[in-house]
């Protein structure tokens, strides 16, 4: 087999220095009776050829050649060459976790930029080295603020991702902390007043995203105000990064929660992305993940490793601040190298696209009859129109034209049928823009 | 240099700083196109109070110096693509570049999770061919794909028994141990709401069986075994273990990170575990990345399958596949999203190019081990003697005497041209040396791990103070960790770096 | 460590052997697709006369095995990726990775130059773009893309004269090339079956126009020119010079491997230069790849182009695109096919990224020439003062004093974590150091490079033996030459290499 | 601009410090009236979306979706992407050639296994680095003879590449080499009478491609050994590497010149290839190119270094063997990845996938009324039939599926008219050569 360095012979002279007769003897410590006596039943060997050709196959039976207004957590941004060129170096794809410093610099390095970029980003004073995604990220920080007020009530604002909140829940009902979800107002932005009505003394957490699932941008300051008068921490999470190369980040937050995903990673049907959380300095040995921190070497060189290790499983197993081992490192490299490549201005100029091509298309839609604006706060790059009919109907009737239509929100908010989330970033053209303006104009023309 | 050292030699390697420092104000290393519609203006549509100024201290570089960047920072790394990666538990084997390619593929790295369903067969049907292939592997009768590691497979899988227990009444209170467990194994019970019982090994590093049934009360949920251990044994009692549990209700998990001694050979399914996570980065080659991403799909028994994670993959009668949102006694999410689909991508490349022959590839893992184990056997104090599977762990007791231990070993190898071996752990072995080659290494290779191996013993006799100082031909010496985590400094700043910079 | 030395350090690096001392019978790195018709026999289809036994000594490795080996031998090089390449002549600038990446597209790369022109539109228009952005950028009337390298292009550039100067009835004997010249003009001349006569430059390095005068007899075809000169320095007198080979009926050669100094700011044709080479793989930056591939395309002005070598792009009527395989006057082919198209299409995505602002590189490739002379002039000597354009030659004048020259310097170059400049030439500069930093350097590399050169230049007078002995930071010190060409050892072979494996 | 690594204020601070007020000044050198005054017409600038789009649509433009029956010189093989991974490592892709051996030994080394691949390809004793292509390859060949005979008259077999034969009297005409021709006999080898009666002492080389341009194996013993009592040299091209695994190498000729495109480089519409010269220990200072040696350096460990440069331009210039300087390393780097993945096994399971595929395609295709084999010599992966109308005329109506037919010979060979040249290789597979055959088979039943 092309991926095994071995030859008949050498096995055999291997065998014999152990003293093994066969190989079969080296594993007379599983039982006999439960020892495989046919193949395994699955496809293959194949040769590098027919692997390609197999994924070729698959990829041919998905979305190619369709142009897509699909936002939703998941975002479709330029990404350089670059980034793939560095990435696909084995010296970073084929490394371990670097906790052998003297031979993982390169690592350690990128990760102290990588955690630098995430504090400059979310106007926090330290970042972690990535969690899992945006979902388990916000998860974890809301596990976080329960460690630092040892309360147990989470405050959740309905217009976080569904997803996102779906997790939480699922981590939340075995580590006993209550979550309640907090209304939307007809701006689509959080409900203050319901904010208000929501906190008692016992509130660990109040969990804000921004830009929200509607796109909407939040107002952090008088939610935050609100949250620390009754001593919670208030969280941000964000899942479109890219808002903030133009949008205030949200400095009042105690715990910012982010997915890197907009930072050079493709949609990837969904994963692998980067979470990442940044808080403030004073909450740093309550805070999961890894983190990498700058020392000297015996010789008074700058040098970097993975520190504040007592907060991480392998120390303190039970005790630990997460499970979380294994993370998203490589994806973290990426969005290092793709927001340095974006750089200042780079990353501006491409939030300010994003802006205004959704204020396009959104002028473009509404003049079409029957579309009207769901919410009218100021949004980034997503917004929710509604519509005369069933998303899913009309939506269907765009596959005809090579679209793929906005995400229906009647599933996740049963209020909010006919209703579609629209999303348009700078790789959509304008064009393309026009071309589903006209093709969701003909298809509300139709007769039902 | 010393003539003893054949791997490796030292060679000239780029300095370089934090690309903060090189940033200069109207430097760029990208471009967009053209901006086609009318510019909005921010300061109107979107309010002053939102806008943002310019980051302060982002960087301003050009491509080149990107490159250039990421570049010198990579030569600075150890990988596989080097060499030698004996890190025990981590199966650190050959990612396959092909793996790389195809989940680049346009079709595959450019699909969107929401996209409608009959858009995505391809990928459902990557998915459903995942899901057998880890089935037939593993031996169980359902699984989940979206655990995002090992860890988070862990979880899920507590979470699954949690959920069948309170089905039938009561989820029960404690999570059973051994000493030899990895660190997520209790810190995931905890999360999993559950007490933590740690249970001693008996003196051949197994399964104490006698203590086991005084230990499983009715408020014991489960037993979380390693198997093989982390010793790198196999756990020989495991069905009468699973017997023991079943009688009392209770449940068996196996933590699979070292399937790479099992596959093809024999079936946790078989032996009687309930439920188990896969670490595709260690068994399916999945590249790590220098610490992810990686996936830890959840294999489980039928008991279990009404509770696995959604959405959960099912065939429609019309052959078509979907994902179910949906399903009344599931867990729940435990990720956003079907799980991190370009690991599944490549973990699915890597089993189709070795189809059955994946028993191959576990013959040689336990070759290899079993070949360093009897060279270094006696060079090294060897703490548990049963036969070894696809990892040996050894013990510094010798060099204890000379002031040498498993660290100062495991940093001279690095002079030898080796990534360390795991000394973390299993705790149960005082100063342990945790050797797991793979298969993906040659003889060759394995001869100069051996003789760099005695070569140092002889140093931590004949010259212990090499040892310990190691090592000597890094860009970097060993580094202050406790100054790192007593005053630490976890990000760039504008005006100390500058400083630094000049100094 | 010598505290000077700022941009590189030491590290561990990997060893390797050649890749036939890993090879083992019945290893593979590579299998087939099963084969999908019957098998013939070759014994009986094609004659156990013609019939091969497998290759004896053919390397027999694994896929990893492979990888390793061929990334622990990239670890031994140095490269534009990794920093500065300081070499005169050479314009070692950055390679775009888009670049690779477009020349990789399925319907580039897989095309066959055979398939119906019909099909190959895409590949035509990018010939045709790519002729089009040429031709003004050097203000000449006609081109061909075909040859593989500068050599090539100085080869056909010499033919189309001889054609032109055959048709006018006398061919000429004689063409004319300044003793600064890179050796491949000299060369080149012989293939296209002229004698070379050699021309003194005079004081300033320039060439000596009014003995220039005497020198172009009626038997001289042409004058090959460098401008700028590989002194750097720009031929101010060229058009006066052009006018003098014209009106003895003789042409101007240009040889463009300089034109990273003029690309933008003035253009060939305009100065009465008649046919020229560039050098893609120099200044549009296609990558040198360790010795190639490169393209040397030959631009022309009117009266050469019905000369031009086949196949020629030609644009039909219906717009349509066509290579023309016949022309009456054509010198013929000087390569298969339509030249080096994958280098051809990294070199306009080069030209395409930057627009009109190829400019702007080249005046920071000036900039840059110029500043390092600044600092280092006086340091090192400088036998022509003329102004420098987009590189400079020093010598080593100075150092020689102290048994230091210019090969000296270029390898202690290498321990302060540099590229040497280039030694070899220009031969009218005895000891040169001939200094190119290219636009892709930024101010800190090239202050590093400054400061590296002065603290050389302080070692050659204080302790000139670690400069003579250098470099002393590289995994090989300096590699016997004589040896090697004395008793060439061309190839491994068997027997031999087994032997000194072993010892 | 993205790739230069200058701010404006950088600038200004460098110009200062030379001492010059504008960038203008460090130009003064070249006269005022020849300074361009307004910007160069060429499109861009480009972002590297841009860059990407223009080419992607250019390669919409080519034949992406046809099955190809093309060789001729340019052959469709297998190439892994680890081939691809390893010529992408800026390390190999952006050297310099190898001139300072101390920082370049992974060029070197590289090179020096090339060399031996070569020669135990060809069973030659030494080969060199590399040349342009295989039509140079032949051309320098033919050259290198010249210079070891002192004589002038080169006798070309009919049955090489015609492109070959093209660029040999290009480079002839002016180095006062007189060229002839020898015709291939009706089995399709070359006419051994004809070469015997214009073999005289007169005759530098005797050029015979194998296999050669038809396909044809050329039996190479008498031909050289007739070319050898002349005086002159053997010269044995090699277009179609591949064959190498399979058919006897041309151990008897003095000088190989081979393409090696065969060995993993892509046909990318005919170059960037690699030619390579092979010939005997004797000769190896007459050979034009580079040639890495092994030697040691001052402390006697093993390295490599470019070596015999007194045969070069850049040492001895007009008397150099060849103008030759840049050659095509990264091709030659690329052939030795790849022959080192194939290796003994895959190299010659490839070549008898070609042999077994070519044979089924003649058997297919002869099964075609009017469809006729032209040569009755063994052939490898190539063989010429005879159609019964214009081959032309066949293709385009090929082409309505989506076939790229075979190649005309009549261009080339004006007797062979409704001749082709049909290519199978083991990409081809058993369902294209039937759907080839099919769709030939209707071609010639419609009417004219
Ligand atoms: C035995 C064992 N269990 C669990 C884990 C955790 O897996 P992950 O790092 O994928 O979360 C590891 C990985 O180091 C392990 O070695
Ligand atoms: C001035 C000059 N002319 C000609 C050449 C030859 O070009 P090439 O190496 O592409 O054949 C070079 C390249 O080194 C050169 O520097």
């Amino acid at each position: 087999m092309r991926y095994l360095p071995k030859s008949p012979a050498e096995r055999k002279e291997m065998l014999g220095a152990i003293g093994a007769k066969s190989i079969d003897e080296l594993f007379s410590s599983i039982p006999e009776r439960f020892r495989l006596r046919e193949a395994l039943n699955i496809p293959g060997p194949y040769s590098e050829a027919e692997v390609i050709q197999y994924f070729k196959e698959r990829a041919a039976e998905n979305s190619n050649g369709y142009t897509s207004f699909l936002g939703a957590g998941v975002y479709n941004h330029l990404r350089s060459v670059v980034t793939d060129a560095i990435i696909q170096r084995g010296e970073f794809l084929t490394s371990y976790t670097p906790y052998q410093a003297e031979i993982t610099q390169g690592t350690l390095q990128a990760i102290f930029e990588f955690q630098t970029l995430m504090c400059q980003l979310t106007g926090q004073e330290v970042a972690n080295a990535s969690m899992y995604d945006g979902s388990t990220a916000m998860t974890e920080a809301v596990l976080m603020a329960e460690r630092l007020t040892g309360r147990r009530r989470v405050l959740v604002a309905r217009s976080v991702h569904p997803e996102y909140r779906e997790v939480l829940k699922t981590y939340a009902k075995n580590s006993g902390l209550h979550v309640e979800e907090i209304p939307f107002t007809a701006s689509g932005a959080v409900d203050s007043k319901a904010l208000q009505a929501a906190l008692k003394d016992d509130v660990a957490a109040v969990v804000v995203q921004s830009p929200n699932f509607f796109g909407v941008i939040e107002t952090h300051a008088a939610l935050a105000e609100a949250t620390h008068a009754s001593g919670g921490m208030y969280v941000v999470t964000v899942a479109e990064g890219v808002s903030l190369g133009l949008v205030r980040p949200p400095a009042e937050a105690d715990i910012v929660a982010m997915e890197g995903q907009s930072f050079g990673l493709p949609p990837s049907y969904g994963g692998p992305f980067a979470g990442v959380i940044a808080s403030r300095d004073k909450f740093v040995r309550q805070m999961p993940g890894r983190l990498a921190g700058q020392t000297v070497d015996s010789e008074g060189q700058r040098g970097f490793v993975l520190t504040l290790a007592t907060r991480e499983q392998h120390i303190r197993r039970e005790k630990a601040t997460s499970n979380i081992c294994t993370n998203q490192a490589l994806c973290a490299l990426a969005a290092t190298v793709h927001l340095t490549l974006l750089g200042k201005e780079g990353l501006r100029e491409m939030a300010e696209q994003n802006f205004s091509k959704a204020q396009f298309a959104l002028s473009e839609l509404l003049k079409i009859p029957g579309v009207k604006r769901t919410f009218d706060a100021p949004f980034f790059n997503e917004f929710v129109v509604e519509l005369p009919r069933s998303v899913k109907l009309i939506n269907a009737q765009l596959l005809r034209d090579k679209i793929i239509g906005p995400h229906a929100l009647g599933t996740a908010y049963p209020e909010l049928t006919k209703r579609a989330l629209v999303c348009v970033t700078e790789t959509t053209s304008r064009a393309e823009i026009e071309r589903f303006a006209g093709a969701l104009k003909r298809a509300l023309e139709q007769p039902v | 240099m010393n003539e003893k050292i054949k791997k490796a030699s030292r060679h000239t390697n780029q300095n370089e700083g934090l690309i903060f420092e090189k940033s200069s104000p109207g430097k760029r290393a990208f471009e967009l196109p053209p901006l086609d519609v009318p510019a909005a203006d921010p300061a109107k549509t979107l309010g002053a109070s939102h806008r943002r100024e310019g980051i302060e201290g982002f960087p301003e570089v050009s491509e080149i110096e990107v490159l250039r960047h990421f570049t010198r920072l990579s030569t600075w790394n150890y990988a596989i693509d080097l060499g030698m990666y004996p890190l025990g538990s981590c199966t650190m084997k050959y990612n396959p570049r092909v793996n790389e390619f195809v989940a680049r593929l346009d079709g595959i790295a450019t699909e969107h999770p929401y996209q409608p369903q009959e858009l995505s067969q391809g990928c459902l049907k990557i998915l459903r061919l995942l899901e057998k292939c880890l089935l037939e592997i593993t031996g169980m009768d359902a699984i989940t794909l979206q655990p995002a590691a090992g860890a988070q497979g862990e979880m899920t899988g507590l979470l699954l028994i949690r959920a069948y227990l309170e089905k039938q009444g009561n989820p029960r209170k404690k999570v059973l141990i051994p000493d030899s467990a990895h660190g997520t194994n209790p810190a995931t019970a905890v999360i999993a709401g559950y007490e933590v019982e740690n249970i001693k090994s008996e003196s051949h590093g197994q399964i104490d069986v006698e203590k086991l049934r005084d230990l499983v009360t009715p408020d014991v949920a489960a037993l979380m075994i390693t198997n093989p251990s982390t010793l790198g044994i196999f756990e020989q009692r495991i069905p009468e273990i699973a017997e023991i549990l079943h009688a009392k209700g209770a449940l068996l998990y196996m933590d699979g990170a070292n399937m790479n001694a099992l596959a093809g050979v024999t079936r946790p399914g078989d032996l009687g575990v309930d439920v188990m996570h896969l670490n595709l980065h260690k068994t399916f080659s999945t590249p790590h990345g220098g610490g992810g991403p990686g996936a830890g799909p959840v294999a489980m028994k039928k008991i279990l399958e009404p509770f696995r994670p959604v959405p959960t993959l099912v065939e429609k009668e019309s052959g078509r596949l979907a994902l179910e949102p949906v399903r009344p006694d599931s867990i729940g999410r435990v990720k956003a999203f079907a799980g991190n689909f370009g690991v599944l991508v490549r973990a699915l490349a890597y089993i189709l190019a070795y189809g059955p022959g994946v028993r191959q590839a576990t013959e040689d893992a336990v070759l290899n081990a079993n070949y360093i184990r009897k060279h270094l056997e006696g060079v090294f104090d060897l703490p548990y003697s049963l036969p070894s599977m696809h990892e040996v762990v050894f013990s510094d007791a010798l060099q204890k005497k000379n002031g040498v231990n498993t660290m100062d070993i495991a940093k001279r190898l690095i002079d030898y041209g080796f990534h360390p071996y795991t000394t973390a752990f299993p705790l149960i072995v005082p100063g342990a040396l945790m050797i797991e080659p793979t298969e993906s290494e040659s003889k060759e290779e394995c001869d100069l791990f051996i003789a760099a191996m005695k070569s140092i013993a002889e140093e931590a006799a004949t010259n212990p103070q090499i040892v310990k100082t190691a090592p000597h031909t890094t860009r970097v010496r060993r580094l202050d960790e406790v100054g790192a985590a007593r005053k630490p400094v976890l990000r760039w700043k504008p005006v100390t770096t500058r400083s630094e910079a000049a100094d």
